[in-house]
Order: structure tokens, then C-alpha cells, then sequence
């Protein structure tokens, strides 16, 4: 067996060409019944004349390509996922059978709600729930992913002050927040105003305290912090915003850490954003569908987007437009339907129990796998207790053998693992930010903890098998750089 | 039920590994303040037995296209979505993955990408898209965002665009600030934006929100002389028919994507489309896959361009986009792939021949008028009703029939009807004996 | 790149284990909503003591492993499948589909038929519809595969005679025939009798007409026969036993090749067997599941199996139990009802007019390879013009270099492709039989045949490439003879 | 609609290929009397969408276990089938596979089928299955066939096996030479089999077909003693909580393995279990998976013992079975995995709480009784009615409910009702009230 026994399969050459190269002229996969009204061919003037270059191939061609396409991809159900900040848990298969079932699955968005009850009544249980988690009085289910439930709590809190004749005009961040963070102040017409952290990775209060005054509109903050610590400091914090009169958002990417031990609500956060994607399981399809649900204290309630679902005296359900203070729409129709059906079926397998369980088991593996590497990986922030991830640092490695995160990443990737996040956080060197989340078991665990220690001891006797990582893989390295040079991005 | 596999030995042996002797110890950063007394707020967990049977319920309080005959549209249509889709993009390689971060191990995915960008450039004629938005009205917005530059500011609207997409436009505007203008139409369609030095883009959708046929070139030709963007809103599946984007000079196209192989599923997940020329590739948002060689030579394909991203250029980015629909994106390359140029064509030549066949019928009954007769359609057409829609359509599901939507800026009395190629003739003619029926 | 490009991924080392390798004490993917009613439990007497040794795993083990397991596993949808006599064509996905409606997956087989007429109507039209291909009067959907169609149709026979007051001893069966055959006939009741096959391969006729006597209850046959050949004298085959007064059974795996050319009754048959799973692309499963109907002329409709389906003046459909003369029930309910749904589909899709295309591009398939491979695999008869498959040998290039025809086959595993079926017919050295099927496009036939004449030229310039292969799969050449000496059936 | 991706050029450059003029040609050798003239009685062909929606149509006819709250049985249950089971097994690399004649191209169904049959021999406290058979009632048949040898040839049946077995079991008989012969229960259950010198097998099927306990250890002690084959129809969802076969004595195990992780799907497909002695493998029916190692001298499957079979064996083969339901054990193997010992012994346990709690409130119904009092059952019990069992099934699935199936044999009014961890108190409730309505 030539082989070496990497658990990761090598995916056939990945060297058939795309779809367009299976195109035989003629060839057909479709059919429909034949047209049974009279022909109205569209007016030459506004006719299409040149054909679209689209592949024409048998439907055996189609479920072969793109078999083999799925196969030369890593996921969830192939084995463990640890990015950082991601939450790659398992997916559950029951998501996907209760969100094909036809009275979801096949209902048009504008038909009569005399014909939706049930799922308005999915959709106001849901976001009912997702206010208990968090803490919120009510939430809009419209955003399809969290950088645009960001975007929504900007302009949440845009309206908010604007009514109150009091526009602001500075939001802060802090320095390691998420790219979208900074992104979506910008969009929603803010400035972005970075806050540094502390040498124990969390928001240098003091320097908080300094940038705040009558001009910030709010500060954004997830927490446990992108490094996977938890703000102690958290009441001062947002203590400190409100008395300057702003706002307090939660970027709830990582609310997978304390599902049921706190709620952003009791920590003072005004506005909290839920990355369904990550916290409830839903599946992210290789970068998407996600939603990213917003829920908002009483106060900001006025202003949430419409229509949002009410429920009458009678028990009946209605899409209610006509709310004035509303920000408008931040979705063609309501969000990504399908994906809450499936949220809302892990919110409700796991009840209150459950959840709780989800962030003690997803702590628990997290600094569990962190002990497992630490002598190889130390963290980064050795003085804070990581929550359901940890930032752990390829520095010394590197140091000692001049091989970087990436290689080790690679070198994971021959031994039959997903690797986690590395050079994120920006502001830790050799970054390797690693959520290991609460379904993968000890078992797993440990199998990825040996595979980061083999790469290590590899780095120091056989850096070659670092520096060349992966062999095991359909493509070995890429060249990033040339592809942004010599753009090819189409056929 | 939980899907964490840990038994409770497990937990103690790994609580000892790391000092601590009780899980809550995990959360001993909290501050006692903050921390949650009592449960949440919700019931107990259930078994999965437990919540199929309650989602088949509330399922069944719905009442789907499979039951009522669909000829509501408005940006999602009930278009046929072959089963060869669904049994591919479900593969769980697809569906359970994250981001393509790590490309040695996400060729699948970006490759799927890769075809699916060739194809929307192929559809819209245009030379560059990306790996998806979030949906049309989204993708319309980030569009606006390409548009804008310096003094170019203002953004002109035709009466023709959607109103959901309007006022999505309307909501994002109000952080980046501007308020679109809405240029008025004559008789359904054209109209003539005032393009001055300050606008950044005209939009128009074709076919319009009516269904309508628009004058695009000669619009598009007023915006671009004005130095302003031509963005055209499109209906991915007439273009096998109708001329694209491209060629009428838009210079960005976007699109509500779900008629491409996607469920209904009360409106979303769907996707955004995105076009444009060569030349604004850098200021395109979202992911966008390239194909490059690994270091044996052999081709792949990578994320590439991050540089534009929040990700990389954070408060600086264009966009805020990350996660995309991307597994929507997968969908609608299989069945464009299921298509081809021939069923392109034909789903919309069959689309239009249905719709026509359908405002023939329907005008026959007394009371019932186009909108605006005259006016060139494809697949969707406004009528007006001896009664108010909304009561219309109302009594048609009692009939069998989601018989369209309504059309209230038009007034309460309009409503929208939209036939793909999925209706058979038999459910046209069911449909104006249906409304016979309700309207006498 | 260490690979050398086969198409065919390693999948992984296949070193796991099995799932109860992954046990841990525990552990568990079950959940049930909590007993709602008072315990009943069993007395002690009839309790069971020790717990079965089953796995205990998380849903998250369960997926990964069986992900695991079907990533090595070649299937239709990895590629081209060309096993003689096994009809490996392309599943349509749509079959899924419908098979899944509630309507048909959820229905209990003994509901009322008030219950049950939509899928009464699917039995009745498929059963005619076949009656139409086969050229039968009516026929069972009970037989749940091809084997025990024949033993049905054997049964018929065995019914039909005992019931003149004239029961016969023996069953003519050519030489080339399926195992499943003689053994149907053994089981039947009757003594098996081969005739052999001429030069041609077909049934040497003057030889049948010797064996043929009053003893005779009946003749099997597979036509075109499992050489791919059309039995040119069949009006004389089917003569000489009715004369006799025997009837004559036609094994329906090969019926693809003749779909809407000619039918089976109309060459004399009386009893047919079809394989849905072959004729029909019902998918196999990896063996199973399959479906056997059995369509009868009308002198054998009385004998039958109960029940059948039976359509009233009405219009209303029933289930007939009371049929005097029937042989009994061949099943516990009614076959494999979800299979027949798919059959259904394929049926009606196809129509009379794509039937006749189905069998015309199988044999067209056929004889462009057979043409495309004949200077390095020459076939076997050479004669006669094969239908929808082949037999082609390697005793030439045996010959010339002492590699036998499963190197070849395992060569080509290591090219990317699914090898032939190999030594069978029993009757040709070192057989290699080939069935493309309609559904492989003219590139696919090109790229396989390519395949096979580089493992010939391997054969003569590196033969270890035969001798070692596959090096391209999760297992390489596996010990049999030890497995059958050293028998672990089980964990 | 066609599958054959064949272009009209194709199939000319083909032909010429093969010195053709037509497809006609290829047919040359079938002798013209015997050709088809016209079209098959048949409709022309139909696209995707007309075939869904036909059988969507005819689906719709029938009322399904969604529909219709079900207690019936009969060797078909509505146990809870959960959504892994077959995102697992549907995977396309398992259903488009044939038989596993390819080792090395086939190593995740043989892995499946060795963890399948292993799962048996644990369920049956037996030492060696297979890899399947078609379902129980064909599995008792080679089971039979197993038994019987030499001069041993009558077959007993215990009165407490299901009708369709026998049914069935009289079928094959009639080929393999044997008549079954029932013996008679007392009360529902035990009977004494005259096991003479020239008896095969005594069948007993524990718990039997109505639902009752069998004295199975003494009926198999009395077939052992007199020399035969010991035979017991078992339920696989049983054995969590009763003694298995091969505690009780069995020698050969069978069953209808539809239960484990199986849709109802009227009937099949399902799949046939069998268990034996170790002693008896080489006269155990159809394809067998056993574990060697490759020529590195690493673990792999493959099928073995294939002397056994109609392939190599040919007429002295002691079954004919090739194409068996592979798909189906796949799917009960992963159930077992779902299961899991505890979770096999919860579903045994719940089963048999809720059917005594049916008993208990159907009997509390006047005119309702149990057919045989005092008798233990497991999870299914047969009830005396005021009326035909046929006419008050049909009468309560207008309530709702299926209400169980008639039992003729032991008189019209008899109905046998299955209760499985599935059915809630509330549904039990709910039948009882129905049933009290439509007797009063
Ligand atoms: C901390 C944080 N905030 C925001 C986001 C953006 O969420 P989405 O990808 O759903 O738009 C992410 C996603 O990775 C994140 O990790
Ligand atoms: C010629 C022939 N007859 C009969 C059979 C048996 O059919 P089945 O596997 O459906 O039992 C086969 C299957 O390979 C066959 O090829």
C-alpha cells in the first residue's frame, strides 16, 4: 500500500475541468410537457440572439460531476471542523426533515396569512425563544446571516437616537472584533472607533472609559471576546456606554459559550444579533445560508424592521407592516425561512436543559483540548480561562523550527483533520484559534490534540513534511497570489 | 435530546485533566451579577420524535403550493425545481461545510462556485459575479454601494422597481445616505431619469415589477451618457429569452436568484445575483473564487480578491457580507447544468406563452382588465378586478387557487398574477372558471 | 503530487474499525419522549439478562462512520458500472422523489383498501403497463426479485400441470444459464437439465429437441441469452416445447435489450420475470433491494399468487384474496411495493416511445465498445451480433502474457473505472462481460475502452501494475481463501 | 424524458463506427416474425414534472401513517424511524451500488453488512446471520429449508404464527415437497408438537401473532429432543427486553426486520433476518460478509462461503436467492447504531407499557374483551369487539385511526391491535373514545 494512512481520502486528481467541459451539443438533462397554449414569442427587439454558454450534459453527467465535487469536500459529517469563532457543531438530520416537509418548504412568502398559520406560529415561538435566551423583549427573524443582523442593529440604534433628536456619530469596537464589525459601523453611516484589549485579551477599560463621551452612538462587543474570553469586566462596560446615553450591541457569534448561564440581556446589551448558523446548529452549506436574528430591548422595539409576526387575542397569526418607527426592511421577504424551521428544531430538542449543557460541554472540550496542546501550542492569554474556544500561539514552534501556523495547518490536514482558524485574531502572532464545540467527544479530541503534537515533533525532525503539506489532498498548496494576478474567475 | 457524545465519566475525567471540579467552575469568570439564577425561560428539551410531530403539525397548518395552484410571484415563483438538485446540493460534503478557508480540503465547494459565477456572466452577459448575496433585495443594495463614488451620490429608482426592493433600498440608504428617487413610469413602463453629475445609478427592473417589458437600452443610455451606472434588476430565467443585461448596456445586473433551482420555503434561504463589467471586479462584494494552480502545477481554485473584504480591509471594506447562501449558489449551477442553453429558452418561452394564455383568459371575464393593456409582458401581468384583491385571492384558496398578490400602490382592486412553465393549461382555464365564479 | 491521477479516490485506510470500535460505555444517539403511561414491565421469566453487544455512540459517531463507509464505496453516481447481466444504469433521482411522498412510505400494508386506492392504481397501471411491454396477460408485483420471480413462475408451472393431472419431473435449462435458475428449479421441485449452447452460443436446438419429452414441465430462458445474443431459432425453442406440452419461461434480466422490439409473449413465452432493478434502474442498494413481477399468459392468470390487485366497475381497487387456483403468496405482504413506485416512474417517464430508444442505445453501446476493444479483447462469439452486452476474452493477451482477466479488471480499477463482470459465463475462458448500458455517453464508452487497452499494453510492458493492483482504493487484493478458512462473520 | 445522453450525431458517428446504416441494424438477428410492428400499448413518454405530479396526485389517494393514527401490526409496525437513518443510507454511493463483487471498490457496504450481521447475532444470542434475505415470511421459508435433510422432512407450526407465514411457507412447500402442519395452542399459546423422528423444524413465533408470550423454551426443548430444528419467528424490536432466541434454545432465527429503521411503504421493501448456530453456517442461505485482510495485511470484507450459494452451487444449492434487500439491512444497522443497547431495551419497554395501557382502556370499553385473558403479551393483543373488526376499522379512520387489523381466523370480530413506542397516551386516549362512539 503506497499510502501512508492519512484518515484524509485523496480525492481523485480534480483534473476533469468544470461542467462547462462534460458539454456535449445536444446533450439534455431537462425536460418539461410539451407547451399546451398557443406560442407568444417574445418581440425581436427585446430577444436574446446569442445562446449563454451553459454546459449541455445528460443528467448522469450532472450527478457525477458534482458527486465527485462533493466528495472532494471536507465537512461536518466527514470529521471534526475546529475553526475558531465558526462552531462547526454536528448538524443535526432531523433539521433537514422537518424543514423539507412541504408546508415549509413549498409556501410562497406572499400568500394570504390565512395560509401560513403555522409557520407565523413557528416564527413567533421561535423568536419568543431566542428573546428568552437572550434576554431581549422582541426580535426580527429577517436578517439572513450576522453581518446583516449587525447592519440591522446599527440602524436600530441610528433611529434610536435619531428620534431622540441626538444623532451620534462614533461607534466603538474593539480591536480584535470580527471583520464585519468595523465593516457594517461604516455601512450604517458610523465611524468605527477600535478600543485596544488588555494583556489578559480583554477591553482595556480604562481606555474605554477615555473614548467615551456624547459623540458615540454605541459600542459592539462579543462576548465571550473573540479571543474566547469572557469580559469580567462586562457591567463596568456597558455601564460606562449607557451613561454616556449609547447603546450596547452583542455580536452573538459566540453565544454558543453561555447558553443558559447568562443572557446578554442581564449583562446590559441593548441589541443582540444570534448567528443561527453557529449557535443552533444550522447547517452552513460551505458558506452559507446562515440567519442572524436581532432582538432588542423594549425600548428599541419601535423601531424593529417589518413586517414582523403578531399574535392576536384570537390566536391568530398576522405579518404586521404598519409600524412607523420601523427602520423598513433589511430582507426581500422574511429572512431565511428554511434555516429558522431548522433552528427552531434545536432550540426545542434541547429545551432549557439542553442549551445550558451546550455551553458546559462546548467550555469543557475547549479547555480540555487546550491542556492536551499547551506544551506545543501554549494560549495566548495564559492568565484568562477560555471559554468555548481558545486563541493558542505557534510562536514558540516557529521560533524553535522557523515553521509557521499554516504549515502546521497543512501538516493537520495530511493527518486527517480539518485544521482550526489561524493568523486570527489579527493582534496574536502565529495565531491558532481553535473551537473545538461540544459534539466532538473526548475521543476526537484527543486524536486532534496528537495530530497538532505530531506536527510539532514533524516540524523538528521532518519539517519537509510540513513545508510540502498537504500530499493527501485532490490539490496540494495553492497560488493565492497568482490567482489575484492572473484573474480567472469565469469560464 | 442532546447531541453532545459525552457520558458523564467522560466529563468527570476531563473536569480532573484540567483542575476543576465542577463544570460550573468553567463559568467562574461570569460576574455573579449577570449570571442566570433559575433555567431559561423555555420548555424542557424533547425528543426528536417529540418535534417532528410538532413541525409536521404546524406544517400541516400551512397551506402549500402543492395544495393551492401557485401563480403568486413578486420575485418568487414557482418554477419546477428537479429532483437531480436537491439530491446533489444536499450531499452532506456541501451542506455541512463551513467557508472554503482552507481550499486543499473545499475543492467541491469552490469549484461549484467557480461554474456558478461562469454561468451568471453567461446569463447576464456581463464579465464578472461572485459566490452569491443574501437575496435580490440585498444584492440590489450592495449594487447601489458598487455605484457610489465621490460626488455621484443620488440614486434614481423606476416606478417599475418592486416596492420590497424600494424599501429595502430605502432602509440600507439610511446608513449610507441616500434616499433612492423614484423616476415615474408612463403607461407601465420607460420614463425618463434626470441624470445629473450627482447621480451614481438608475435602476430598472426588467421585466418590471408588472411584468412589464421595459425600454432598458434606451434608459441605461440616458444613465450611462450621464455618467451614471446602468443597474438592472433581471429575472434569471427570462434571459434565454429576453436579451441580457449586457448586451441592453447595464452595467451591473442583480437578481433575486431563487427561480434557480430553489424552494419557495416562505422566502428564503435564496440568493442574490450579482454582474458586472471587468473593470469594477475590485469593487464587487462578497466572495469571489479564481482558479490558480497548486504547486504542482495542476489547477484549482482559491478565494481570491479578499483584499475587498471586511475580513482584510474591515472598516474600509464596501460590504459587510461573510456568510453568503452559497449552498443556494450550488443549487442553482446544478440546475442551470439540468437546463442548459435549450431549456433556458424553453422554460422561458414557456413561461411567457402560459402568461399570455393566462391575461387572455382571465380578461375574459367581465370586469377583469389588464393593467395596462398594450404593454409587452413575459411572465407576470396586473389585472383589475371588479373587487379588491386581497378579498379576491382570499376566496380563490378557498377554491384551490393562490390566484397572485396583490398590487396596492396600484390600487386595492389590482392584483399580480404570475405563470410559470409549471402551470398546465388545465389549471389556467381552472383558475378563470375559479374566478368566474367568485366574481359573480 | 505523489498521485499518479487515477480517477478512483483512496478513500481513507479503512483502519477504523468497525462501529462498535468507536463504543463508549454511555454514550448514546437515542432520544425518546419520556414514557407516558405506568410501566408494564416484562416478568422476570421471559426478561432478557445480558445486554446485546451493540454500539453505543453519538449521532455524530454514527454519521461520520457510515459517511465514512459510503465515501468507499463505488456507486452509479461515482461512475460507469459496466457488470454483464447486472443492468447497472443510471438511477433517476426523480424515483427518489416520489418513492418518498407519505402517501407511499407511510402506509401500513393491511390498511383498508378504502385507505390505500391510490397506491392500488400505481400497482394496477404498472402491472399493465408491464403486461404491455411483456406481451402477458396479467402478472404479480409480489416477487421482491428476480430469483423469486422464477421460483413464482416455476410454481405457476409446477400449478398448471398438476392441475391437467399430468405433473412433470423436469426443467430444461440452457448451459450458459444464471445460477439463480437451476437452483429455482431444484426448489421448484424438479430436476434441472442443461442443454448446451452451439458454436454460436446459442441453444444448440437439434440437442434440445432430444431432451425434450412428456417429462419435460417447461423450458428457462434468458433471450437475449447471458452471452448477449439473440436466440435466433426462438419460434423453434418455444415450438418444440409447447408441442411437447410444456411451457416455456423467459428470465427477464436481459429484457432491456428488446424493450418495445419484440415481447417476450410474442415469441412464446409463457411466464416472464422482470428485474426492476435491472430494466427498470430501480437502484440496487449495493445488492438489494430489487423487484421480481411475474407476468403469466391467460391460461395461467387462475394460478397466480393472492393477492392481486383487481380494479371494479366503479373504478375502485381491490385487493382479491379469494383466487381457488392460486399457487398461495409468494411474500408476507405485497413485494417490494417502494421499488415498484420507482419501476412506475421509469415506466411512465419513458413512455413506448422512450422504451424503444432505451434498447436500441444499449445494444448500439454494446457494439461501439465491443468494437472500440475487440483487437486486445476479442469476443468470445465472434459470430454472432451482441444486443445490449457482450462477452469479450482475455485468453489472447492470457496468452501472450499470463495475465488473467481479473488483473485486467483490477488494472482498470486503478484507471478510474468499475471493471466488467469477470468468469462468467462459466461456459468462456477467462470471460470478460461487459453491459454499458444507454445511459453511458459516447465519451464514457471512449474513456473506458481507453482503460482496457492501457491495462492490455501494461500487460505486456509493466505487468506488475496488473499483478499489484489496485493500488488506488482503501484496500488493495484481499485473501479470500483465507477468509473462507478463517471465518469472522461477525464482531 | 430519456436518460441516454446520446446527441444525434453521436449516434450516427456510432453506427458508422460499426459499419450500420440504422439502428434498425442492430436488431437484425431477432426474426422478423416475432417483431414488434407498431408502438407498445403504452403512453408516449412524460416529462419529470408530469410523472411527480401524477404520483403526487395518486399519493394523495391514499391515507397514510400521518394521517391515520396507527395500531396496526401484523408483522409491519410504526416504530419511529429517525432522519439519520436514512440521510445515511440513501446516500448514493450505497443505493446505486450493485452487489459487492469488486471487494476493493465496495468496502463500505461489506463493512456495513459485517456490523449488520454481527448486530444479528447480538439481537438473537445466536452465532452466525447473513447478509439478509427478502423478508420474514421468505426468511422462515430458508429457515425451513435450512432444517430440513435426509428423512427429517415434516415441518410443525405452532397455531401461534402469523397466517401469512404459513400462507407463504405452503407456497414454497408445494415445490420443496412439504406440507407445514399446524399444531394447536391452549389459550392462545404453548401447544404440544408430536415431534417424531421425522420432523425438521417446530416453528414458534415468540412473542406470537397475537402478541403473546410463547412457552418458547419448552416447545424448543421438545423439538431438540426429538431431533428437529428448533425455529423461532421472532420480533427484533423485542429483544431489548425478552430473552432472545438463542437463550430460549433456538436453533434457527428469523424475522421480519422491517422495524428496525424500515418505512411501512405498504409492504416492502423490508428485509428478512435469519441467525443460526455456528455449526449450521454452511447451510445458511444467500450472501454472507466475512473479514480478511489485504495483501499489506490490512483489514477488509469480502463475501465469503460462496460455495454455498446458486452461483457456484447451481442446482444443489440450498437456496436460490442472488439480489437480496442489502439497502434495508444498511438502514437497520444504522438504527441498531441509533439504538444502541439501552435504546433497544427503551423501545422494547415503552412498546409493551403502551400496549398494556391500550388493552387496559379499550377493555374498559363495554363489549370489549380481551381473546384470551390473562394471557402476558408484548406489544400487539387482540380484542373481542361488539361488531365485525372490518367495519370498525373502516368506521374509525374516518375518525383518524387505524384502529388495528381484523383477525379472522378467530372470528369476525376480532381485531389485533399493535401499539409501538410511537403512539402517545393521548392517542391511545383518543382511540378508545373513538371506538366508544362508534359502538355506541
Ligand atoms: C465574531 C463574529 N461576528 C460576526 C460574524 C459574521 O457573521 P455571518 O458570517 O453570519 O455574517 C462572524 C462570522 O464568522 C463572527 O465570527
Ligand atoms: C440472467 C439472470 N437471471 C436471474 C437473475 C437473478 O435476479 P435477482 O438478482 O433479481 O434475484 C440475474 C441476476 O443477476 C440474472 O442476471
Amino acid at each position: 500500500m503506497t499510502d501512508v494512512g492519512a484518515p484524509i481520502r485523496r480525492q481523485g486528481p480534480g483534473r476533469d475541468g468544470t461542467i462547462l467541459d462534460r458539454s456535449v451539443e445536444g446533450r439534455r438533462a431537462w425536460s418539461l410537457p410539451a407547451l399546451d397554449v398557443p406560442e407568444a414569442p417574445v418581440a425581436a427587439e427585446h430577444a436574446r440572439t446569442a445562446a449563454p454558454r451553459l454546459p449541455e450534459v445528460g443528467e448522469v453527467d450532472l450527478v457525477r460531476h458534482y458527486t465527485d465535487l462533493a466528495q472532494r469536500n471536507y465537512g461536518l459529517d466527514t470529521g471534526m471542523y475546529p475553526l475558531g469563532s465558526c462552531t462547526m457543531k454536528y448538524n443535526p438530520k432531523v433539521a433537514e426533515t422537518v424543514a423539507a416537509f412541504p408546508g415549509f418548504q413549498r409556501l410562497h412568502p406572499l400568500q394570504p396569512t390565512s395560509t401560513t398559520q403555522g409557520v407565523l406560529e413557528v416564527l413567533w415561538r421561535l423568536e419568543h425563544a431566542l428573546c428568552a435566551i437572550t434576554g431581549m423583549a422582541r426580535a426580527t427573524l429577517q436578517p439572513p446571516a450576522g453581518a446583516c443582523g449587525e447592519m440591522t442593529g446599527l440602524l436600530l440604534m441610528r433611529a434610536f437616537h435619531e428620534d431622540r433628536g441626538d444623532p451620534r456619530r462614533r461607534v466603538i469596537i474593539p480591536d480584535s472584533a470580527h471583520g464585519t464589525n468595523p465593516a457594517s459601523v461604516r455601512l450604517a453611516g458610523y465611524e468605527a472607533v477600535p478600543v485596544r484589549s488588555d494583556t489578559r485579551g480583554l477591553v482595556d477599560v480604562g481606555a474605554l472609559a477615555k473614548l467615551v463621551d456624547g459623540s458615540v452612538a454605541g459600542l459592539m462587543l462579543t462576548n465571550p471576546n473573540t479571543l474566547g474570553l469572557f469580559e469580567e469586566e462586562i457591567e463596568e462596560i456597558t455601564g460606562t456606554i449607557h451613561e454616556a446615553g449609547g447603546l450596547v450591541y452583542y455580536d452573538g457569534a459566540n453565544l454558543n459559550a453561555i447558553l443558559g448561564r447568562c443572557r446578554p440581556g442581564d449583562m446590559g446589551f441593548d441589541i443582540v444579533h444570534i448567528n443561527t448558523h453557529k449557535t443552533f446548529a444550522t447547517p452552513h452549506g460551505g458558506g452559507g445560508p446562515g440567519a442572524g436574528p436581532v432582538g432588542v430591548k423594549e425600548e428599541l422595539v419601535p423601531y424593529l424592521p417589518v413586517p414582523i409576526v403578531e399574535r392576536g387575542e384570537d390566536g391568530r397569526y398576522d405579518l404586521e407592516h404598519e409600524r412607523p418607527r420601523s427602520i423598513g426592511r433589511m430582507h426581500g421577504f422574511h429572512g431565511n425561512v428554511g434555516i429558522l424551521v431548522r433552528a427552531y428544531a434545536y432550540v426545542f430538542l434541547h429545551g432549557a436543559d439542553g442549551l445550558k449543557e451546550v455551553s458546559e460541554l462546548a467550555a469543557l472540550n475547549a479547555n480540555y483540548l487546550a491542556s492536551l496542546i499547551g506544551e506545543e501550542f501554549p494560549l495566548a492569554y495564559p492568565e484568562s480561562r477560555p471559554m468555548h474556544e481558545f486563541v493558542a500561539t505557534a510562536k514558540p514552534l516557529r521560533g524553535s523550527t522557523g515553521v509557521r501556523a499554516m504549515d502546521v495547518a497543512k501538516r493537520v490536514i495530511d493527518l486527517g483533520f480539518h485544521p482550526s482558524t489561524v493568523y486570527f485574531p489579527l493582534v496574536v502572532e502565529e495565531a491558532m484559534m481553535v473551537e473545538p464545540t461540544e459534539t466532538e467527544s473526548k475521543t476526537t479530541l484527543e486524536a486532534f490534540a496528537e495530530a497538532l503534537r505530531t506536527a510539532a515533533r514533524d516540524a523538528r525532525e521532518h519539517p519537509e513534511l510540513l513545508r510540502e503539506a498537504p500530499v493527501t489532498t485532490p490539490v496540494r498548496r495553492l497560488d493565492e497570489a497568482r490567482a489575484a494576478r492572473a484573474l480567472k474567475l469565469r469560464w | 435530546m442532546k447531541f453532545a457524545p459525552h457520558t458523564e465519566a467522560e466529563v468527570a475525567e476531563m473536569l480532573d485533566a484540567i483542575g476543576l471540579s465542577s463544570l460550573d467552575d468553567l463559568f467562574d469568570r461570569i460576574p455573579p451579577a449577570v449570571r442566570l439564577d433559575g433555567p431559561l425561560d423555555l420548555p424542557a428539551g424533547a425528543s426528536e420524535l417529540e418535534i417532528v410531530e410538532d413541525l409536521r403539525a404546524l406544517s400541516g397548518r400551512n397551506r402549500s403550493a402543492d395544495e393551492l395552484v401557485c401563480f403568486a410571484g413578486g420575485g418568487a415563483y414557482d418554477h419546477y425545481v428537479p429532483s437531480v438538485v436537491w439530491a446533489l446540493a444536499a450531499r452532506s460534503e456541501f451542506s455541512t461545510a463551513y467557508t472554503p478557508y482552507q481550499p486543499e480540503l473545499s475543492q467541491g465547494v469552490l469549484q461549484s462556485l467557480f461554474e456558478f459565477q461562469s454561468m451568471i456572466c453567461e446569463l447576464t452577459a456581463l464579465e464578472v459575479s461572485n459566490a452569491s448575496l443574501y437575496d435580490g433585495a440585498t444584492a440590489l443594495v450592495e449594487a447601489v454601494n458598487m455605484a457610489r463614488a465621490g460626488d455621484r451620490g443620488r440614486v434614481l429608482v423606476s416606478e417599475g422597481v418592486d416596492a420590497r426592493l424600494l424599501e429595502t433600498l430605502r432602509t440600507y440608504g439610511k446608513g449610507s445616505g441616500y434616499e433612492p428617487e423614484v423616476f415615474p413610469a408612463e403607461g407601465g413602463r420607460g420614463g425618463a431619469p434626470g441624470v445629473g453629475s450627482d447621480v451614481a445609478a438608475v435602476i430598472v427592473q426588467h421585466p418590471n415589477v408588472l411584468g412589464i417589458l421595459e425600454p432598458a437600452s434606451d434608459l441605461f443610455a440616458a444613465a450611462r451618457e450621464g455618467g451614471a451606472k446602468a443597474i438592472q434588476v433581471f429575472d434569471p430565467l427570462s434571459v434565454g429569452v429576453l436579451a441580457p443585461p449586457g448586451e441592453l448596456g447595464a452595467d451591473i445586473a442583480v437578481a433575486e436568484g431563487q427561480s434557480l433551482g430553489n424552494h419557495l420555503a416562505f422566502g428564503g434561504p435564496y440568493l442574490g445575483l450579482i454582474a458586472a463589467r471587468a473593470g469594477d471586479v475590485r469593487r464587487l462584494p462578497g466572495r469571489i473564487v479564481g482558479e490558480t494552480v497548486d504547486v504542482d502545477g495542476e489547477p484549482g481554485y482559491v478565494l481570491t480578491l479578499q483584499a475587498r473584504e471586511q475580513h482584510i480591509r474591515r472598516e474600509k471594506a464596501n460590504s459587510n457580507i461573510c456568510t453568503n447562501q452559497t449552498l443556494m449558489a450550488i443549487a442553482a449551477t446544478i440546475y442551470l447544468g439540468w437546463l442548459g442553453p435549450e431549456g433556458l429558452a424553453e422554460v422561458g418561452r414557456q413561461s411567457a406563452a402560459k402568461a399570455s394564455y393566462a391575461a387572455q383568459r382571465l380578461t375574459e371575464l367581465p370586469g377583469v382588465s389588464l393593467l395596462h393593456r398594450g404593454a409587452p409582458f413575459f411572465k407576470e401581468f396586473a389585472l383589475r378586478l371588479p373587487r379588491p384583491a386581497a378579498e379576491a385571492i382570499e376566496r380563490l384558496t378557498e377554491r384551490g387557487y393562490l390566484a397572485g398578490i396583490p398590487f396596492p400602490s396600484a390600487g386595492e382592486d389590482v392584483l399580480l398574477v404570475a405563470v410559470t412553465e409549471r402551470r398546465t393549461r388545465e389549471q389556467i382555464d381552472g383558475l378563470a372558471e375559479a374566478m368566474g365564479e367568485v366574481f359573480s
